[in-house]
């Protein structure tokens, strides 16, 4: 199980191979890439910034929160920063679980919380400018400037 | 001395990703206030998440010298 | 986008390159690996056998309902058949779309109906025996000889 | 003459996976019943699903010389 950021190209193959196990029956796999069109917008790149130790420290935190729900999961994430093209890969993850309905809950799950609690930031770059965008999950993000309770496990 | 690390917006309203606050013991609170008054620009610190020495934290607690302190904007990674 | 029935290893990489968009901004990919332990018996390997004409069209469906349900999905399936040792890759599906949570449900999807109307068969090949395993979602499979209305669509 | 598949269960029951009945024409269901007289062994066929040219039928549909009926036992993929 292997929980990084990395600025370099992200390896699927090697991301899966590292949940590979003889009880797993699945292995669940989450990709995402660069999109070009958002709501009618047209991206040319993305700037991936990221608090690296926090971030990798709170990737293995979700590893270890999907192996409290799924004791028999195994789980790695890897997210790229710095600056990546349209189609390129920003994250990888990979759970592998005995049963099918697990892994993709279990993966599902880890997108989620990526979201929520690695301090990973992303700068849009369009024609006519850029911006840091937060908060994709479209929660009210911290008004008080206080995380919630439950993102502080 | 405390450490105090911004990213993102908070990182190009300061100019700076890295500051260093000549504080020996604190609250995350005093930290944020002293910043605000510092840098008037950095009202966005207020959505920030503290967090201290990589752990999630809360305006009332302790901060001493020796400790790095981030302020982690609305997160988007994935 | 591919569905196939192969004897040969299935090339991961090579699916979910075929489901690649610039619109994509999420692939989710399923794979189906062999089990060892299954409720605590011991698989030493299987044997999977198709109707490989009818097999590839039906995985075609599965396709084309998916892009009813999600217009911009692209989708990619591909099966083994043949002899699979202990952690082999027997399926890889890949399913891509601009929103993550279309990619996760996207694929869910195909894995649900592959058990339903897909005619490709498991033997278990243990130390005290072999079976061919029937209707692995557990639901009563053709009670009368005839299919349910809703997989013949 | 009609073509006849048969899989997994059938297939090790009848010891043939290929089949040809001298039929002209008939449904689904006289297919059925020939081969459950032919082969006493065969009674799993009744929990198959019946294709006919590679799409699922049921049993009142007809089949004529020429035609491939295949019986698919539950099916075990993924």
């Amino acid at each position: 199980m292997v929980f990084k950021i990395t600025d370099a190209p992200i390896d699927v193959g090697r991301v899966i191979e590292q949940v590979e196990d003889r009880n797993a029956g699945a292995i669940n796999t989450f990709i995402g890439t660069v999109r070009e069109m958002t709501k009618g917008k047209r991206t040319l790149y993305l700037k991936y910034d990221a608090y690296v130790p926090m971030a990798e420290k709170k990737l293995a935190q979700i590893g270890d929160e999907i192996i409290q729900k799924f004791p028999d999961a195994k789980v790695s994430i890897v997210h790229r920063i710095g600056e990546l093209a349209i189609s390129d890969v920003a994250v990888v993850i990979a759970v592998s679980t005995p049963h099918r309905g697990d892994s993709f809950d279990g993966c599902r799950y880890a997108i989620e919380r990526i979201k929520e609690i690695v301090p990973i930031w992303k700068k849009e770059h369009w024609e006519d400018g850029t911006k840091w965008i937060g908060d994709q999950r479209e929660t009210t993000a911290y008004p008080s400037g206080k995380p919630r309770k439950e993102d502080l496990i | 001395m405390i450490r105090v690390l911004l990213f993102a917006e908070l990182e190009d309203a300061a100019g700076a990703r890295e500051l260093d606050l000549s504080l020996e013991e604190g609250t995350v609170s005093d930290v944020r206030a002293i910043l605000k008054e510092k840098h008037p620009n950095l009202n966005a610190i207020d959505q920030a998440m503290p967090a201290v020495n990589e752990e999630y934290a809360n305006g009332d607690d302790k901060v001493k010298a020796g400790d790095t302190i981030a302020f982690i904007p609305p997160v988007s990674g994935g």
